[in-house]
């Protein structure tokens, strides 16, 4: 048969950013969970309005440790573009090297929010207040604590492989849901420290 | 319009591209490849093979069956509510088991038939029609597909303990709260969103990624077949929506298991907040529910019509504008609140407004009709029947947007009477018309057109008889999900023939079902495209092999197979002897990289299985997230552990320095 | 193969702000519908405490013109087809990005007519109601 | 006919009657528009059997397809005005001296007390509710336990009645009669049988009834109805039942002050007769499965007697 030809032998077999469905993937995740933070950020809101005073007989929650937080935060999307780049120009051993620095970030953050959880000067079963706080910051905790643990096992297998190509995209994408993280933590800490102090 | 009809012919063909036959497609040639690409593709065989398909035309058929068993088990207690209100002060049913009845009727029907019966079909067809050879993440698939299948199964084994939700398919606090919803029923609910929400989700990214990134060369965005927009729109929905729901549900959850309070008065909550982000998810339901089938509508009818859609833009345009309309209306379930009227009013402009797009799409199906050369088998009676059936339920729409009006019937037949107009007529209609029209895809066999028009008959009957009279019943003043009534309020008689009405329509699905079964063993076999129509899935055999397409194909225009398609190009280069996926540029589809994509595996399941376990553990104690999410944790890892291709990180970094892999930005 | 990739890094650069002014022409209508949407209701509260409604016209007068913004903006992106170098691997994709640069085209100026209606639609409650009820 | 003392259809108040002419409106609008999509639906059909029809060109479907769409939009606008006018209307606070009525939904009876600014002329009863002809009424409603909905489709459509909240609504009769209404929002196991009956009558009945209703209960005569009382004082009655005048006091139940004035039992579950009403006292889960009535297991002579007393209290 007689018959024009597309030719994609000679394609590559993987790529970065949005052209990876892995991308894609990724994107699809953080949009389900940015909305839920949304969500309960909403939740927040709607109950704050509804209560003549707020936060409802409490002290808002101690500045300290968030704000320390907030810093550590901020501080690790350094060590994240670098295993990112890193990464896109597949320098194994510069991947190793930050993500295992980002990596000591997230180990500091999570044990910081320990104390962020005792600094909220509620609990939550004490009324709904306390309620939305907890759920807000134990959300945002699960998302910290389950891209720790992805991370620690992409760092293991680069260590000890196997691994392929690919794991160098999944190393970009898992950088790209710890901007997320980082990001999604900037409103929320407004609404747990700074709402509570505007009336 | 016309200009860009999607009819422009391939220009002078590459000069690069030998004129000679090209030696890969030589016979012989395709013949060993389709060999090769047979056992690449394969579905492991054997017990274990079973749960460790990845395939999205195995895991798309389970799928849909799936959903069609939960859609009996749903028809067979909506069977149960009618005998119970066939006469007054009935005792066939007790108040309480009515009451989970109903509960679980509401429930199966949306999250365990309506929404995942659509993202079925899109898993199994959206790849078809877009010229793919697999869906993207078929693991991610595979998971959803587990997720939903014991979604069902927990559900319906606590309604066996007798420990069925009963308060409703919307489960407002404080009725379902800790204080009123005693026992385990309400988590058994909320928890069963949780199941289904984590099942559509994944689907839902998963046939987005699938539309933008896999299309065939050439399939720009004006080139999507317009059941695959649908898709695509509503899985953007589904991601959009649902995570309201999983907040109000876990509020809930929270509420009865370690007690916060959100929707606790008396604490500062409002339960009120409960019903903002039930019905912000839950009205966008709807139209993922119905959407998917305006879709099949497009479709069918440019079949059987035998030219493409007309207004295809403004039938794009409208589905999704539907879907943001869709995310404004959700008000209009609360209109008895006591909001004021002045914000309820503006939901009531959205709910009006929102008519226009279904109104222009049901305009551009009458001019394709119009203009068209038509043919009746039965998907094209479903369609035409969709028209009038749908019809009433949008006008009966309109009016219950009309907050005065609304606070009448809100809550009574009538509402009752107009969502079964909009959810059966809507969506059901085009669905079983769809099905008729993919059954030969599916299996490779026909439908009988003569049980499936005596079927179809009943139905429609049936269908306006059971759901008609229930206008009147609401404007005589029938509240909803009452157990049984008085005599004295003279519903008896119309209550009667509605459920006459019921066993009708049963006896009409039950000759579908039946023409099912015949038709698996004994229909006449199909043939690749047997009803000539102009979509990719027909492009392959009947049913389609493991591979979907060999060669793979480009599409120059909106209906390919109607537009000269042995002059198309066809995609040579992908690898017979490992999964290779063309991936593609998002606006026009260029090609671009080919991908490697995942093996079968058992992990997807095994997965699914933990976290199952994890949610029911939640259900008793709050330490169930805890020690749940080890399992799921490992079994997680063993889902991403590399096999067969991966190296030593030595090796990879030695071959990387040595320039052996380039990732796309490298290659210069 | 490699002339054609770097090219095709050219292309993305050159598409880059024409699709972004596609999108957005398409997009904006009902984006910022379902915003003055939730700010409507949001503010209908305020209404009624203040027994003023200007500022719902003013939200409704804004809106609109940042719809019809956009959609000439999308609808402007789609007109023409561009100077391009042949697009990347012959023979697929013919002038494929020009016919649905148009058709976004038109749609961006479809959806925004469609959605300036929507939106003036919501000025009839703030009209015919009082402020509070 | 009996539908029609539950039915949104036969409007026996300003509400409803503007609600029902709202109805008609759509009601004719959408019947036009029905049938012109279904007569052009078959036309189409019936060129398209044709072979090879005619084709108008895409120009002029497309003039055709914008020309519906105009009319579509026209016609919802000209639905959307009217409504939100119609909306405008029966929200409109009452102008003259309103009657205030205070309902609490309870699961599953309604607490209805008549709110008057002088606290000794305020008088509570239940499940069934007396109100003037002509005379804007206004009703506060509350939820007790779960959300409920006071709906009496014959006046008006519904208003939730909300825990924490006080939702607000106000009608007007026009028509004297009896009717009937439901709760519409579920509410539990007896949804089903949480209905309310209104009694519209001209004003001086109704002052009548008022008066009568703020009497307490009068004292018993005979032997028997004494023995009624007693059992009722010492008995399990008395611990969620009020009987004014009396030392039942308890309001957890329905205020049984008047109760042989009223027309049902047990939210309008059954006619108010003694033989039904000794069927519900000795059995309440009998008749209302789930009812949080228990079963008083009076002795035969208690029952009797309780219904003697029972029968004075008018």
């Amino acid at each position: 048969m007689n018959r024009a030809v597309l030719d994609v032998s000679e394609l590559p077999d993987f790529a970065f950013h949005h052209r990876n469905i892995v991308w894609w993937g990724t994107m699809g995740m953080i949009v389900i969970e940015g909305t839920m933070f949304a969500m309960l950020i909403v939740a927040y809101l709607y109950l704050k309005g509804r209560s003549p005073h707020w936060p409802p007989g409490h002290f808002p929650p101690m500045l300290l440790w968030g704000t320390v937080n907030t810093l550590i935060l901020l501080a690790s999307t350094v060590p994240n573009h670098l295993t990112k780049r890193a990464a896109e120009h597949l320098d194994l051993r510069k991947v190793r090297l930050w993500m295992t620095i980002a990596l000591g970030f997230g180990v500091a953050f999570n044990i910081v929010r320990i104390f962020e959880f005792k600094s909220l000067n509620v609990w939550f079963d004490e009324n709904a207040y306390g309620s939305v706080v907890w759920t807000l910051l134990g959300f945002h905790t699960a998302h910290i604590i389950t891209d720790f643990v992805d991370s620690c096992v992409l760092l293991a297998l680069l260590f000890i492989g196997p691994i392929e190509e690919s794991h160098f995209v999944d190393v970009a994408e898992n950088s790209m849901y710890w901007y997320f993280v980082v990001l999604s933590w900037i409103p929320i800490y407004a609404v747990i420290y700074i709402a509570p102090r505007v009336s | 319009m016309s200009r860009d009809a999607g009819l422009d012919r391939p220009r002078e063909v590459d000069p690069a591209s030998p004129r000679e036959p090209d030696p890969r497609l030589d016979p012989l040639i395709l013949e060993r490849e389709s060999r090769l690409l047979a056992t690449t593709w394969a579905d492991p065989k054997g017990f274990f093979g079973w749960f460790s398909h990845v395939d999205h035309k195995s895991i798309g058929r389970r799928f849909i069956a799936t959903a069609f068993v939960y859609f009996t088990f749903g028809g067979i207690l909506a069977a149960i509510m009618r005998l119970q209100l066939s006469r007054p002060e009935n005792h066939i049913v007790t108040a309480d088991l009515y009451n989970q009845i109903f509960t679980m009727h509401g429930t199966t029907m949306m999250f365990l038939f309506a929404v995942p019966v659509m993202l079925a079909l899109g898993v199994y067809f959206v790849p078809l029609m877009i010229g793919a050879r697999a869906i993207a993440f078929p693991r991610l698939v595979a998971f959803g597909y587990w997720m939903f299948l014991f979604a069902g199964i927990f559900l319906y084994a606590f309604f066996l303990l007798n420990v069925g939700p009963d308060n409703g398919w919307f489960s407002y606090p404080p009725l379902a709260g800790p204080e009123y919803g005693a026992g385990k029923r309400a988590d058994i609910w909320a928890q069963l969103i949780t199941f289904t929400e984590t099942s559509g989700l994944v689907v839902a990214v998963a046939l987005i990624t699938t539309v933008f990134k896999l299309r065939a060369p050439g399939m720009a965005l004006n080139r999507i077949p317009i059941f695959v927009w649908a898709m695509l729109v509503v899985s953007f929905m589904t991601v959009f929506s649902m995570p309201a729901v999983v907040i109000a549900s876990t509020g809930l959850i929270l509420d009865r298991l370690v007690g916060t309070h959100f929707y606790n008065y008396a604490e500062g909550g409002d339960s009120l907040l409960f019903q903002h982000m039930f019905w912000f998810f839950g009205h966008p339901e709807v139209y993922i529910i119905f959407l998917p089938a305006q879709g099949m509508m497009s479709t069918m009818l440019a079949t059987f019509s035998r030219r493409p859609v007309f207004g295809y833009l403004a039938i794009v345009l409208s589905i999704v504008s539907t879907a943001f309309i869709g995310f404004g209306v959700w008000v209009h379930h609360m209109f008895a609140t006591g909001l004021p009227q002045l914000g309820q009013s503006f939901f009531t402009a959205s709910s009006i407004m929102i008519v226009v797009p279904t109104g222009v799409q049901f305009f551009c199906w009458i001019a394709t009709l119009w203009t068209g050369r038509l043919r009746f088998p039965v998907p094209m009676l479903y369609a035409l029947s969709f028209f009038v059936v749908f019809l009433v339920g949008g006008l009966t729409g309109v009016m219950l947007a009309a907050v005065p009006l609304d606070l009448q019937v809100h809550d009574t037949f009538f509402v009752v009477a107009h969502f079964h107009y909009v959810l059966i007529g809507g969506s059901v209609f085009p669905l079983l018309g769809a099905i008729h029209y993919w059954f030969p895809k599916l299996t490779g066999r026909m439908l009988s057109e003569r049980i499936g028009v005596a079927a179809l008959a009943l139905f429609f009957v049936g269908f306006n008889l059971t759901f008609f009279p229930q206008h009147i019943l609401g404007l005589m003043g029938m509240p909803r999900r009452i157990y049984t009534y008085q005599p004295e309020t003279g519903w008896g008689g119309l209550n009667l023939l509605v459920s006459i009405g019921a066993g009708v329509m049963t006896i009409g699905l039950l000759i579908y079902l039946y023409n099912i079964i015949v038709s698996l063993r004994r229909g006449a076999a199909a043939a690749d495209n047997p009803w000539d129509a102009s979509t990719l899935e027909w492009a392959t055999s009947s049913p389609p092999p493991a591979y979907n397409f060999l060669p793979a194909l480009t599409v120059s225009g909106r209906d390919p197979l109607w537009e000269h398609p042995e002059s198309q190009p066809v995609v040579v280069g992908l690898h017979a002897e490992q999964r290779d996926v063309l991936v593609t540029h998002v606006m026009d589809a260029e090609p671009d990289h080919r991908k490697v994509f995942p093996e079968p595996s058992i992990w997807p399941f095994i997965t699914a299985v933990t976290v199952s376990v994890m949610y029911i553990a939640t259900l008793f104690t709050p330490w169930g997230l805890i020690w749940g999410s080890i399992p799921i944790t490992i079994a997680l890892i063993g889902w991403a552990w590399p096999r067969g291709r991966g190296k030593k990180p030595s090796e990879l970094d030695a071959d990387i320095r040595a320039g052996r892999v380039r990732p796309l930005e490298q290659v210069q | 193969m490699p002339s054609s990739t770097s090219h095709h890094a050219s292309r993305d650069a050159h598409d880059r702000t024409r699709e972004l002014a596609l999108w957005t022409g398409v997009l904006a209508g009902p984006a910022v519908w379902l915003t003055l949407l939730e700010v409507n209701y949001a503010l209908s509260y305020v209404a009624c405490e203040t027994r003023h409604t200007w500022f719902l016209h003013v939200a409704t007068l804004v809106s609109v013109a940042l719809v019809a913004a956009a959609g000439l903006w999308g609808w402007s992106a789609g007109r023409g087809p561009r100077d391009l170098p042949e697009p990347l691997t012959p023979p697929v994709s013919y002038d494929t990005s020009d016919t649905r640069a148009r058709w976004m085209g038109h749609a961006s100026i479809a959806s925004s007519v469609w959605f300036i209606i929507v939106i003036l639609s919501m000025e009839i409650p703030v009209i015919v109601l009082r402020t509070c009820q | 006919m009996p539908s029609r003392i539950q039915s949104a259809l036969d409007s026996a108040g300003v509400q409803a009657s503007r609600i029902e002419w709202l109805w008609w409106l759509m009601f004719w609008v959408c019947t036009a528009v029905f049938v012109a999509v279904v007569v052009a639906l078959g036309m189409a059909v019936w060129r398209g059997r044709s072979a090879d029809p005619e084709r108008p060109s895409e120009a002029t479907l497309m003039r055709g397809v914008a020309m519906a769409t105009a009319a579509t939009i026209v016609i919802l606008i000209g639905l959307l005005v009217a409504s939100v006018a119609t909306g405008r209307a029966i929200g409109s606070p009452p102008q003259a001296d309103p009657l205030t009525v205070q309902i609490t939904g309870y699961q599953w009876w309604w607490s209805v007390e008549y709110v008057y600014p002088q606290p000794n002329l305020r008088f509570t009863t239940a499940n069934e509710l007396h109100l003037p002809v002509g005379r804007p009424i206004l009703f506060k409603l509350r939820g007790a336990d779960v959300i409920h909905s006071f709906w009496v489709p014959n006046l008006h459509g519904k208003t939730d009645l909300i825990p924490g909240r006080e939702n607000t609504t106000w009608l007007q009769i026009d028509k004297p009669g009896i009717y009937r209404g439901q709760c519409a929002e579920f509410c539990g196991a007896q949804h089903a049988h949480m209905a309310l009956v209104v009694v519209a009558e001209s004003s001086d009945d109704f002052e009548r009834w008022v008066v009568a209703q703020r009497e307490p209960a009068p004292a018993p005569t005979t032997p028997a109805q004494s023995r009624g009382l007693n059992v009722i004082e010492r008995g399990p009655c008395a611990l969620c039942h009020t009987i004014r005048g009396t030392t039942a006091g308890a309001r957890t139940a329905p205020d049984l002050t008047h109760f042989a004035s009223r027309s049902t039992i047990a939210a309008g579950t059954l006619p108010n007769t003694p033989g039904y009403l000794a069927g519900w006292i000795s059995d309440p889960q009998h008749v209302k499965p789930g009812s949080r009535m228990p079963p008083t297991g009076l002795s035969g002579e208690d029952l009797q007697a309780v219904l003697a007393y029972m029968e004075t209290l008018k």
